[in-house]
């Protein structure tokens, strides 16, 4: 099993250095087809650790492998000693199964898509550099090698953001994206500093007791990882980036910046979860911030044009329910929608690649339409994923989407009316997802066409569309697969909850409450869907016009809230004016001293220069000068 | 260290001579030393005449005296009797000092040979050397390295380019054959010295070479040639006088002396082919030291003097050598002067002294 | 024949006239002369101090070789006797300084007065013969005694390259 | 027996000399010639220290002095050589082609 884990994590840095290295020289496909097969390996090592843990009794489902000694800091209490190894236990391996397994068919969906690109060879490189860096941050034997897959995570998504780095709008977003994360970064370090304060370890082996004793946690310490969460899993406030991030390959958005990266944060939750569960007060910050996220991105992404910028709003609005899952103390039920996620918006946001790669990087929804036409197993298989984003059955959001509805419900109905609003906010968030889904879908391919008449839209060649099939098939039977609450099938909870924190509230509703909870869900999916593809369909001039002449509320939401702006205004103003500030001292100040330094010395060795004049007898004079001083601190 | 280590014990009070001579008694050897000296100088002068004269075929100066026996006697008349001349602005002093110099250095020198062994004599006795100095060799070596100032600065007092160019050569070749002088001279000391450091009195080096009856010219016949070749150029005799070669440099040193200046000038040069000749005799022809000549032998007033008659038949013999050579062989050019000094007597002096050092180290001598 | 007193201060006396004469005279084959007179001095005066073998090298490598070098160069430059340059501010200055130079070196000697009393000698452990100095070259200085000979060497080299007269066909 | 301090004090007076000799004389063989003045001050001083001790310690120093003599004659020498060859002088004061 060792050399399962150490292969999991050398195999694509090795690839990685290769392809960094000497991928200048491969040519066309070669460099995508290597880091494919590297990928594909890796989701098989993934599944061979899966069925090892499987088959070993529940209690003992870990494997901790340490390859060397990293660090030896300190003695007795302060001690910190850190090893390079591996931490495979169930959360682990689902993660890192997903991530090779969505990445794999990313890294397949990315060969034909980057075929035409200049320097492929880098954005293979990128993204075995993130694989590596993702399944470091999933597999590391402590926090610290967690920490540092998260940099290196986010470190490949700045890269890949930024990959057409000649494109301002690229290399902007891909410093958004790098500056954002760092705000929870800082919020990821104090809780690990706070950690090792109080338990002294922060290996995850050694935390699994100290955690499963652990009663109270100062509540801060919890919120410290929540801000990092918030800030890899773009959560409010910190959700800035992830819009803009679109800016990178689609590939890299399905990959990165919907199916893996963003759910780390998630990942840190549950990893911790003991933590966050005995800090009482943190789960309800947890939960609240998931839900007004959801129903904020969900509200801004009604109104987006940019298909990549609907399915951003969309991610941001999804995680913000797995962390209401998580803030409820559902943590499986996060666990659950995050694969489920995974499939889905992967799919979508490959479908939405094979458009914009189809209309020759036309991304704006005003100038599609009509698609399905053209596009048919696109059309098919995008159709597959948005249901399931939308939650109708029996697609595989439903599932995990409603179970997350239900213990929110649940813990309202045992008398915490709070829940209710909860719920509420879900229920609006879920009609909302459907609606601006239903848009999107309708303005794609439903419709009359609006695509510039010289394009001639074709479908994607032979490895994006087993791509998308195969993710369309996961998006279809994923979620019932992995579980259905109300018929007690739950193979994925059986699995993970183990090394989950209990649930510190009730989750479970009575059966008929249940049934009738998730019939509403059901109808109310159902109606924000005809509504929006009724809205959208047929005669597109309407639609527009009312989109065009929006009331203020509209406005609103085509401006995002305006929150970049009030980041701009709020943040980035002064932070710039004390940053010109700075530079002015800098100038003035400190480089005055160096150069003032600098002339001072050239000004001394001018003058001292004069003494070297060539007359020898000068010298003669100062090497007797010298002598009487000498001689008269040696008498003297 | 070595018993031989003769050297006193110095006593602050009386450093520099040997106490045990009472001042007349070291005044009565100079006197005797100086005179033996400025006797042979005539005679060299003389026999130089005659025998260049046997040797061309010819008569040579044969009507003073009988044979031409007062020939140098009548040339001494001849230079006292001559206008002193002294060429227009030069420094007077140093043109009267340089010949002195040349004439004094060159007979300084035989102060500290020894012409015989030691005279056992009324209870006390009389070594038969003006000054028998620890440092005897290089005493010598000194006073002849002084020497070249004479003729040096005659050239340059002279005011005279071919007497500058004179004195400029003089120096060039006495720096030149000096080191072959003094590295042919180290190889006698450690040959005679064996394993442990000798002594540097010329009557301690004789001794040795009398004890062992193998002069040690026939130990070291390289360091004898060496020796005897550098001394040559040492008192500017041909092959080597190119300070005074007549035919580019008129006369080279001297030629604004005239008179009892110049007499000087030829005096040091006689004397220093004495002295030259005296030192070689000591050095490597065993001094006084003759086959069956033992200590027990020569005792008393007689064989004192049998020992100085033999060191100065030696001596004679010796200057007969040179004065043949001078009549033999032509005069060397200037580059091919300094070219076989450096070239050719340095290397060969200081293989000669490997080959010292190893024979002493191994116990050949 | 000769006290000590006596010779030191003949000795000393030439050795001082000769310094004086070098610093002052003009003509510099005057001053080479006087230089050698100066040597003889110092020489005299290690003859006193009962260093015969040091008083010998002296005279040979001082006056024989090294001052017979200087007038050679002297003379082969035909040098004139330079004017006297006057005395400026500077050469004021440098000459105050070496004043003072020498009253501090001298200062202490003149005060010490276990120095000025003629101290009881102890016996001397090795006195100034040539067996005594070789044995402490090369046994005690070994190293230097081959450093030394190594910078011979080198200054050799040095001044071989230094007054060779360069080819036609290459660079001063 | 002479007090050492007349020999240190004579040695003071030789050295001062030559440190007189080399700062005020421009002629750069004069200057040479302090130095050695200077050279024999020391070996003065060597000497005289080392009588009442081990007389044949300061010989075997004076001794390396004066090889440094004639190696620093050597090359000062050979140096004024070329020197006059540049500038057919040898003032000190001419030579000023090492001035920064």
């Amino acid at each position: 099993m060792n050399l399962v884990a150490g292969l999991l994590l050398i195999l694509p840095l090795a690839m990685a250095a290769l392809l960094g290295l000497f991928g200048k020289r491969l040519h066309g496909k070669t460099p995508g087809l290597l880091a494919f097969g590297m990928a594909a390996t890796c989701f098989g090592l993934a599944v061979a650790a899966f069925l090892h843990l499987r088959g070993l009794p529940e209690e003992a489902r870990f494997v901790e492998a340490s390859f060397w000694r990293w660090l030896d800091l300190g003695s007795g209490d302060q001690r910190l000693a850190l090893d390079v190894g591996v931490w495979l236990d169930p959360l682990s391996v689902t993660w890192a199964l997903f991530v090779t397994g969505v990445g794999s068919l990313i890294f397949l969906y990315s060969i034909s898509y980057m075929e035409h690109e200049e320097g492929a060879w880098r954005y293979f490189s990128y993204l075995c550099l993130f694989l590596f860096s993702m399944l470091i941050l999933v597999l590391g034997e402590n926090l610290v090698l967690t920490f540092l897959g998260w940099e290196g995570v986010g470190l490949c998504s700045y890269l890949l953001i930024g990959f057409d780095y000649g494109k301002e709008v690229a290399a902007r977003a891909g410093r958004k994206a790098f500056v954002v994360n760092r705000i929870g970064d800082v919020g990821f370090l104090i809780g690990m500093f706070w950690t090792w304060k109080l338990y002294g370890t922060l290996g995850h082996g050694e935390m699994k007791p100290i955690m499963a004793a652990v009663t109270a946690v100062p509540p801060l310490l919890a919120l410290g990882y929540f801000v990092g969460a918030c800030g890899k899993s773009a959560q409010l406030p910190l959700f800035v980036w992830l819009p803009d991030a679109m800016a990178g390959p689609t590939p890299v958005s399905a990959l990165i910046h919907a199916a893996t990266m963003v759910t780390a944060g998630i990942y840190l939750v549950l990893r911790l979860s003991p933590l966050f569960v005995a800090a009482e007060w943190a789960l309800d910050v947890v939960a609240w911030t998931g839900a007004a996220t959801a129903l904020f991105a969900g509200l801004i992404a009604l109104r987006q044009r940019d298909i990549k910028r609907v399915l951003a709003y969309s991610t941001v609005s999804q995680l913000g329910y797995m962390f209401l899952a998580c803030g409820l103390g559902a943590f499986g039920a996060a666990a659950f929608h995050v694969i489920t996620h995974a499939f889905f918006k992967a799919l979508l946001f490959l479908g939405a690649g094979a458009v914009i790669h189809a209309l020759h990087g036309e991304q704006d929804l005003w100038k599609m339409g009509g698609l399905k036409h053209h596009l048919p197993k696109t059309a098919r298989a995008m159709t597959a994923g948005a249901f399931a984003l939308a939650g109708i059955f029996p697609f595989a959001g439903f599932f995990s989407k409603d179970e997350i509805l239900g213990v929110a419900f649940a813990q309202g109905y045992a008398g915490d009316p709070s829940r209710y609003v909860l719920w509420g906010m879900g229920v609006l968030t879920a009609a909302l997802t459907a609606f601006y889904t239903a848009r999107m879908m309708t303005l794609c391919f439903g419709g009359t066409s609006r695509v510039d008449p010289h394009l001639h839209p074709h479908e994607a060649p032979a490895p994006m569309a087993i791509a998308l099939q195969v993710l369309m098939v996961a998006s279809i039977v994923g979620g019932a697969a992995l579980g259905f609450e109300a018929l007690h099938w739950m193979p994925l909870h059986h699995w993970i909850d183990p090394v989950l924190a209990a649930p510190p509230h009730p989750t479970h509703l009575p059966p008929a409450l249940n049934w009738g909870l998730m019939a509403l869900a059901m109808m109310i999916a159902v109606l924000a869907w005809r509504i929006g593809a009724k809205w959208y369909g047929g005669d597109f001039a309407p639609a527009r016009q009312a989109e065009l002449t929006a009331p203020r509320f509209a406005k609103l939401l085509q401006g995002r809230f305006f929150v970049d702006e009030l980041y701009a205004l709020l943040i980035v103003r002064p932070l710039r004016f004390v940053a010109e500030l700075c530079l002015e001292f800098d100038r003035r100040v400190v480089d005055g001293l160096f150069r003032g330094a600098g002339s001072f010395s050239a000004l001394l060795s001018t003058t001292v220069r004069l003494a070297q004049n060539g007359v020898v007898h000068a010298y003669a004079f100062w090497m007797v000068v010298g002598a009487v001083l000498l001689l008269t601190l040696a008498l003297a | 260290m070595s018993a031989l280590l003769l050297l006193p014990t110095v006593d602050p009070a009386e450093p520099l001579l040997d106490a045990a001579s009472p001042l007349w008694l070291t005044l009565l050897k100079s006197v005797a030393v100086f005179g033996i000296t400025m006797t042979l100088v005539p005679l060299l002068v003389l026999a130089e005449r005659r025998v260049s004269a046997w040797m061309q075929y010819r008569v040579g100066p044969n009507r003073v005296g009988i044979g031409g026996s007062l020939q140098p006697m009548a040339d001494l008349v001849k230079m006292l009797f001559k206008e002193e001349l002294k060429p227009d602005g030069v420094p007077a002093f140093l043109f009267t000092a340089a010949p002195a110099i040349a004439a004094i250095t060159a007979l300084s020198m035989m102060a500290v040979v020894p012409f015989g062994g030691t005279l056992e004599i009324a209870g006390r006795s009389i070594p038969l050397v003006v000054a028998d100095v620890d440092i005897g060799v290089l005493a010598v070596l000194a006073l002849s390295s002084i020497g070249v100032y004479g003729i040096t600065l005659g050239g340059w007092a002279s005011n005279s380019k071919y007497s500058l160019l004179g004195g400029l050569r003089s120096s060039a070749q006495m720096i030149s054959y000096e080191l072959t002088l003094g590295i042919a001279l180290l190889s006698v000391l450690v040959a005679a010295s064996g394993p442990e450091f000798g002594s540097f009195k010329l009557s301690e080096l004789i001794a040795r070479q009398a004890e062992s009856g193998i002069w040690n010219c026939f130990k070291l016949p390289l360091g004898f040639v060496l020796f005897t070749i550098a001394a040559f150029a040492e008192t500017n005799r041909l092959p080597f006088d190119l300070p005074e070669a007549e035919p580019e440099l008129v006369g080279g040193y001297h030629t604004e002396y005239s008179s009892m200046r110049f007499g000087l000038f030829f005096l040091g040069e006689y004397a220093a082919m004495v002295a030259g000749s005296a030192v070689i005799v000591c050095l490597f022809l065993g001094g006084w030291h003759f086959p069956y000549l033992t200590k027990e032998v020569a005792v008393g007033w007689g064989g004192a003097l049998t020992q100085v008659a033999v060191f100065l038949a030696k001596v004679l013999a010796f200057l007969f050598f040179f004065i043949h050579v001078r009549w033999t062989l032509p005069r060397l050019r200037y580059d091919q002067l300094m070219n076989f000094g450096w070239k050719w007597m340095l290397p060969l002096s200081l293989l000669n002294l490997l080959f010292a050092g190893i024979g002493a180290a191994l116990g050949w001598f | 024949m000769l006290s000590e007193t006596t010779a030191f201060l003949l000795f000393s006396a030439i050795a001082l006239v000769g310094a004086v004469n070098v610093v002052t005279r003009r003509n510099p084959v005057h001053a080479a002369l006087w230089l050698v007179g100066a040597f003889l001095g110092v020489a005299g005066l290690f003859l006193t101090l009962g260093a015969g073998l040091l008083g010998a090298i002296q005279v040979m490598v001082y006056a024989g070789a090294i001052m017979v070098l200087f007038l050679f160069v002297i003379l082969l430059l035909n040098l004139d006797t330079t004017p006297f340059e006057g005395l400026s501010i500077a050469r004021g200055a440098s000459l105050l300084a070496t004043a003072a130079t020498v009253a501090l070196i001298a200062f202490p000697f003149a005060r010490a007065r276990e120095l000025r009393a003629a101290a009881v000698p102890d016996e001397p452990e090795l006195p100034a013969t040539a067996g005594n100095i070789a044995s402490i070259l090369f046994h005690q200085y070994a190293l230097p005694f081959e450093v030394v000979s190594l910078l011979l060497l080198i200054a050799m080299v040095g001044a071989i390259h230094l007054a060779r007269r360069p080819r036609r066909d290459e660079p001063t | 027996m002479v007090p050492q301090a007349w020999y240190l004090l004579l040695s003071a007076l030789l050295f001062g000399l030559g440190i007189a000799g080399f700062v005020a004389r421009r002629n750069t063989l004069v200057m040479f010639m302090s130095v050695e003045l200077m050279l024999n001050a020391a070996n003065v001083v060597f000497l005289a220290a080392a009588r009442d001790h081990v007389p044949a310690r300061g010989s075997a120093c004076a001794l390396f002095v004066i090889a440094v003599a004639a190696a620093e004659v050597a090359v000062g020498l050979a140096l004024v050589l070329a020197l006059f060859r540049l500038r057919k002088s040898v003032q000190a004061d001419e030579v000023r082609e090492l001035r920064a």
